[in-house]
């Protein structure tokens, strides 16, 4: 049984300019101890969706179709307080703005015992606050730093701090909404590297979020790949990037530049992403697709199974 | 230790500023049309009172001399003689500071209170009923004129309804009498504070509340209060422990920034409760060409706020990790 | 790359510069506080353009100098005197509308001086940086810590009754600290922002920054602070009118309310009392509140708030 | 490639800056932050050079100088021999005609007050360049050549009505209507999505072809300097660490952090051929002040007291391949893990 189901998710906000779809008929599954990640450019709704999971839409934002279940429940059905103890209790989150997810007013410990207190009403403060010392050990920051406040701490401490966080109530699922973006490759990679150690450590299921194709390759176990709002492609990372069949994803997957290869490799994608007010009828990608036909424009384009695990949403039948 | 330092470079920053208005004031002195001798003199005075008086002001030295006897008198006290009191200027301001301070304190440290408070309530009930009629009010209150506020205040709570005394800061009865002890006599200046003070706060919390509320507003959009609500907190816990704390930090700025247009009102509820202050002091002398007094008092005023706004700045850079000078 | 351009082609070039306008205008429009504020001020400025027309009806009506021949004392509202008359006879209504006319008069003229002067010391001050900027930025500390009124009390106090353009010109001299430091702070970010130092790398003069670039980020903002400036005038000359320190020659709302409030009259003629109390009240009221309105139009980041993740 | 012309356009001579933070009167002091420590390069006509760094290494410092938007505490820079501090007037005038600059965040470099049409003429206006037919036809020309075609389309439209690469184009645009000889590119595609740095890319080496241009690439992605420039060079906390042909650098680094950069990137496609050094210490401790190698604390191949003692100095290992680390000169070859000595914390 998986723990996170959601199906033909759909998310909108109402603007000033209009009604903005950022999310339409999004589904996919997580199983417990995996890692999912979303790819994706900016405004493609990846955040959206991590923002829905936690129930934190901003107030002009709403799910307008849809279920999310985790661990067979409903969570658009939950109530407001129920929702509140899922919260960090099962479901905790890795912002994508570390510098700005602490608050500057308070210490970094007294934060992270605030989430184990808030769910653990009865520990004391001090047991709170050995708890909060194994986290601290866990990602690496050391005992005397604990009691700073989080402008003392560099980048990357700060997303260590973000992490112990995210841990303090052992959730089952993490979300890390572009955990690494502000940071250095090496510092990247060292956040990354514990963070698929603590996932193998306690069985996390993480839900990995990055406009970064190269990121969520390393760590994730299955893939999403995000466009204007829509899964486009879904599947397992080997059959993604092995065998990438939406020309979107090809597209993506060509315009990254590596450390091997051939240089004369890397092929841009033409053309800006279609605005979501007014979405174009059929296949949001045939503006920019090199092999779009005319029904493209008109039709809206259907899950097609490609592999064993492995779909894609896109007119072209063939591998 | 930094903040000892910040607070050492401010009071020299303080006593310069002091000393450009001193001298400022000194050449405004000499130079006004008409002659600087007749106006530090009573006109009542005997002529050899006056010849004394001239030789110890300097007024009859070169300018740079006076400007050595005036800097002089000031720091040993010496503003000369009220003309309408007849008393040294330094006793009457020795009088009149403490009930100013008084009423200036106690007015601006409840209006930011109450302000920040109500704040707070408005911006979380953003857009509802609450919020509208809270601002509306705050808008209509901030922006009343303050002495017609206060006339009103008497008429309807001293003259109509009779409540509180019209002016004045204390009954003579009471305190003349010996019998009445220290907590009557305290209950008697605070029966005459509530309209001042009423007046002075209502002008005062609308736009401690407008900036709590903008500044909570922005505040509510930090990633640090997704954090706190994705954390599983209670709302109200978000409310006061993680928004309001950071969204008061402006308020405080402002407290400090608005100082010296707060002592203009505090000057005008003196004049018209006849509050025994300096505010007022400055006021009657100047009706009055009470220069010796008119000079001292504004002396202190600014002295009053300069210190206050040292007070502001501290107390922020105490309330704000971040700021460390 | 074409079809981004496709929707909007047929949206004509010329008057691009009018869709931001337009846009804040719709916003404004929302505003309730606004519209009250816009409306007010309308009123406000009908009676100021209407104070002109009492004393041609009849020399009686004559704010400063007219007295009815028939009353030489205060008396209630009457058909005669639509709000009654003040303790000499003159006629209030006509004195509440020259106040309108005072009032906009002191508040436009001394708000204006005040931001051109903070507008033009802030830019200075925010692009030259080091000694200028440290020198400016004291003399307004210092200047900010004065408490205008009762700078202009010590001021009369030495020259004696001062007119009203004195009085005028002393609160722009004294109010335009406040503005000088929002200007100088939003040079001080635009000066870091790229698009500033890309004018640099092409070439462009210290001038030619300041007026092109510079200029048109921040006049906004100023236009901002005029409104909260011009509340801050008119409250400030009201006061010393009150305080018996206005100009003679002039009747303002706060002369009228000194006149009820020395003349013992307060407790018993409520309708003297009253209007100029309200109007003086309502005005600033209006101007706080367009500016509250205006705010909300320029502030981005209000609009960035719809923005989607 | 082009380096056989080997005529360098822009020389930098022991170019060191140093950020001074605030100090009162009253003598607190404060940090200097050493952004550059005489750091010396060249570039060649034609090529299109990397400095590879990460954030706080010095590289935007860099660029910065060379455009004068800032002045060096310390050295000397180059444009076609003519030296470039002190300029001033005249000579500074016809430097700005041949140097421009393409800054990393197209949301913060348009003037949002201004058009398409005045922000892309403005280089043209304040040179004096043609009257305003002319310059239009200039700015036509530029926004072609950055694929913002047609222009008539763009010409009128302020920068809130673009997305983040036409913005980005735009100040391109606005670079290339000069006609430049040397452009510094400070990340330009840090900000903007994968696709659309691809196109960015793109366009920048062709403007290279086209207009015979030199281009100082900043970066901090090693996979984007190879894919466009001819040689790079590593830069960390204001030392110069290892510099070269693109490909070399990235085949064959020497230096111990240009191997920990390798290390460190997400492996991604097919990176059969790519090894792992594994140099770097796993906590990375602060920067010991003084004179040693920045790098000292996190590397772990360093000798104790030869590494934190002196910066080694730049020196060519290899046919223009230079490194700053002992252990990469020849003759001094450790870099096996049986010799060098380790740091723990």
């Amino acid at each position: 049984m998986a723990l996170l189901e959601v199906e033909n998710l759909s998310i909108g906000y109402r603007t000033r300019k209009g009604y903005l779809q950022a999310v339409e008929g999004v589904s996919f599954c997580l199983e417990e101890g995996k890692s999912l990640g979303f790819v994706g450019e900016s405004g493609c709704g990846k955040t959206t969706i991590g923002m829905a999971l936690m129930g934190l839409l901003p107030p002009n934002g709403q799910v307008t179709k849809g279920r999310i279940l985790f661990e067979d429940k409903d969570l658009l059905q939950l109530s407001d307080s129920n929702m509140r103890s899922i919260r960090w209790q099962k479901i905790a989150m890795i912002f994508q703005a570390a510098m700005n997810a602490l608050n500057p007013v308070h210490r970094v410990d007294d934060q992270v015992a605030e989430a184990i207190q808030a769910h653990n009403p009865d520990l004391g403060k001090t047991n709170a606050m050995k708890q909060v010392e194994g986290l601290f050990q866990l990602v690496g920051i050391p005992e005397d730093r604990m009691r700073d406040y989080p402008h003392q701490y560099s980048g990357g401490m700060k997303q260590r701090a973000i992490i112990a966080m995210a841990l303090a109530c052992r959730p089952k699922l993490i979300i890390a909404d572009e955990p690494t973006t502000a940071l250095d490759v090496i510092v990247q990679d060292q956040i990354l590297k514990e963070t698929r150690n603590l996932q193998r450590e306690f069985n996390l299921s993480m839900i990995f979020i990055s406009h970064d194709i190269s990121i969520v390759a390393d760590v994730c176990h299955d893939i999403g790949i995000m466009y204007a709002g829509q899964l486009v492609e879904y599947g397992s990372r080997e059959e993604v990037f092995r065998s990438p069949c939406h020309p979107y994803t090809r597209a993506l997957i060509s315009s990254y530049p590596t450390l091997t290869g051939k240089k004369s490799q890397l092929t841009p994608i033409p053309g800006e992403t279609p605005n979501l007010i007014n979405p174009p009828a059929g296949c949001r990608f045939c503006d920019r697709c090199p092999g779009a036909r005319t029904s493209c424009k008109t039709e809206p384009p259907a899950w097609e199974e490609v592999g064993p695990c492995h779909s894609a949403l896109c007119h072209e039948r063939k591998l | 230790m930094e903040l000892r330092r910040y607070i050492f470079r401010r009071i020299i920053q303080i006593i310069i500023i002091f000393f450009v208005i001193l001298t400022v004031l000194f050449l405004l002195f000499r130079l006004a049309p008409g002659d600087p001798v007749s106006r530090m003199i009573d006109p009542d005075m005997t002529p050899e009172d006056a010849e004394l008086l001239i030789s110890q002001l300097g007024l009859d030295q070169p300018l740079w001399t006076q400007y050595v006897y005036y800097v002089k008198n000031f720091f040993t006290g010496n503003f000369g003689n009220s003309f309408h009191y007849g008393q040294p200027v330094v006793r009457i301001i020795g009088d009149r500071l403490p009930n100013t301070i008084l009423l200036f304190t106690s007015s601006i440290i409840l209006s930011a209170l109450v302000g920040i408070f109500l704040g707070k309530i408005a911006s979380w009930h953003k857009g509802k009923k609450t919020d509208t009629w809270m601002t509306i009010g705050a808008l209509v209150t901030h922006t009343v004129f303050l002495p017609w506020l206060a006339l009103i205040m008497i008429w309807v709570f001293a003259y109509k309804l009779d409540w509180f005394p019209i002016t004045g800061m204390i009954s003579e009865e009471v305190w003349l009498d010996p019998d009445v002890g220290l907590l009557a006599k305290f209950l008697d200046v605070l029966h005459h504070m509530v309209l001042p003070l009423g007046t002075l706060f209502l002008i005062h919390f609308g736009s401690y509340l407008l900036i709590m509320r903008s500044s909570m507003l922005e505040t509510l959009k930090e990633d640090y209060i997704i954090t706190a609500r994705a954390k599983g907190l209670e709302e109200k816990v978000i409310r006061d422990h993680h928004a309001a704390p950071n969204a008061a930090l402006p308020v405080v700025t402002s407290v400090g920034l608005s100082l010296a247009f707060s002592i203009n009102g505090g000057a005008l509820t003196e004049t018209v409760f006849t509050w025994p202050g300096i505010g007022r002091e400055l006021v009657f002398s100047v009706s009055h060409n009470d220069y010796p007094l008119a000079q001292a008092s504004f002396l202190l005023i600014a002295f009053v706020v300069l210190v206050s706004n040292l007070v502001v700045d501290v107390l922020y850079a105490y309330l704000d990790p971040r700021i460390r000078y | 790359m074409v079809h981004a351009v496709k929707t909007d082609k047929n949206i004509s070039k010329r008057f691009r510069w009018i869709d931001p306008f337009q846009e804040g205008w719709s916003i404004f429009k929302e505003s309730i506080l606004g519209k009250i504020g816009l409306t007010l001020l309308i009123i406000f400025a009908l009676m100021a353009l209407f104070s002109f027309i009492p004393p041609q009806i009849d020399p009686m009506y004559h704010p400063m100098t007219g007295v009815d021949p028939e009353i030489s004392h205060s008396t209630g509202p009457s058909a005669r005197h639509w709000l009654g008359t003040d303790f000499m006879g003159r006629d209030l209504f006509s004195q509440l509308l020259a106040g309108a006319r005072v009032a906009f008069m002191v508040g436009v003229s001394a708000a204006f001086m005040s931001i051109f002067l903070g507008t033009a010391i802030g830019m200075i001050a925010g692009y030259s940086g080091k000694g200028i900027d440290t020198l400016l930025m004291r003399l307004a500390d210092m200047i900010m810590v004065m408490p205008t009124l009762l700078v202009i009390l010590i001021l009369s106090s030495l020259f004696g009754q001062l007119n009203i353009w004195t009085i005028v010109l002393i609160i722009a001299l004294f109010r335009w600290p406040g503005v000088s430091r929002v200007i100088r702070a939003q040079t001080l970010s635009l000066k870091q922002r790229p698009f500033i130092e890309a004018a640099r790398v092409a070439g462009a003069s210290h001038l030619r920054i300041i007026f092109r670039h510079i200029m048109p980020n921040v006049l906004p903002l100023s236009f901002l602070y005029m409104t909260f400036r011009v509340t801050s005038a008119i409250i400030i000359e009201a006061a010393l009118a009150f305080l018996g320190f206005g100009d003679p020659g002039t009747v303002s709302w706060g002369m009228m309310l000194q006149w009820v409030w020395k003349t013992g009259h307060m407790f018993n003629a409520p309708y003297w009392l009253l209007p100029p109390g309200i109007c003086i009240s309502l005005i600033t009221l209006s101007f706080y509140m367009l500016g509250r309105a205006m705010d909300e139009v320029l502030d981005p980041r209000l609009r960035k708030e719809e923005g989607a993740g | 490639m082009i380096n056989d012309k080997k005529k360098p356009i822009l020389e930098i001579k022991n170019l060191s800056k140093v950020y001074r933070t605030k100090r009162s009167i009253f003598g607190d002091s404060g940090n200097d932050v050493i952004a550059l420590d005489r750091i010396s390069f060249k570039i060649f006509e034609g090529e299109i050079f990397g400095l590879v760094g990460e954030s706080g290494s010095g590289k935007t410092t860099a660029g910065r100088l060379i455009v004068k938007l800032e002045e060096p505490a310390e050295g000397k820079i180059y444009l076609e021999n003519v030296d470039l501090t002190g300029l001033k007037g005249k000579g500074l005038r016809a430097f700005r005609r041949k140097v421009q600059m393409i800054f990393q965040d197209p949301y913060q470099s348009l003037n949002p007050q201004l058009s398409v049409l005045n922000t892309v003429s403005e280089p043209l206006t304040v040179h004096k360049i043609g009257n305003g037919k002319t310059r239009q036809g200039l700015v036509r020309q530029a926004m072609k050549s950055v694929g913002l075609s047609p222009p008539d389309d763009y010409l009128h439209r302020y920068p809130h009505q673009l997305s983040g690469g036409q913005r980005q184009r735009v100040a391109i645009a606005r670079a290339m209507v000069l006609n430049p000889r040397f452009v510094v590119a400070d990340e330009p595609t840090s900000m903007l999505d994968a696709s659309i740095s691809a196109q960015i890319f793109n366009i920048l080496s062709d403007m290279r072809e086209k207009l015979d241009l030199t281009i100082l690439f900043i970066t901090h992605s090693l996979a984007a300097a190879r894919y466009l420039c001819d040689r790079i060079a590593v830069i960390y906390r204001g030392h110069l660490m290892e510099m070269g042909p693109a490909e070399e650098v990235i085949r064959n680094p020497k230096h111990p952090y240009t191997q920990a950069l390798i290390d460190a990137l997400p492996k991604f496609g097919d990176c059969g051929d790519i090894k792992h050094y594994g140099t770097l210490l796993r906590a990375d401790s602060e920067a010991l002040g003084g004179a040693g190698c920045p790098f000292y604390p996190r590397c772990r191949v360093a000798h104790r007291t030869k590494c934190c003692t002196g910066m080694p100095r730049l020196e060519e290992i290899s046919d223009s391949h230079l490194v700053a680390c002992y252990y990469a000169l020849p003759g001094s070859e450790i870099v096996t893990e049986g010799d060098a000595c380790f740091y723990a914390t």
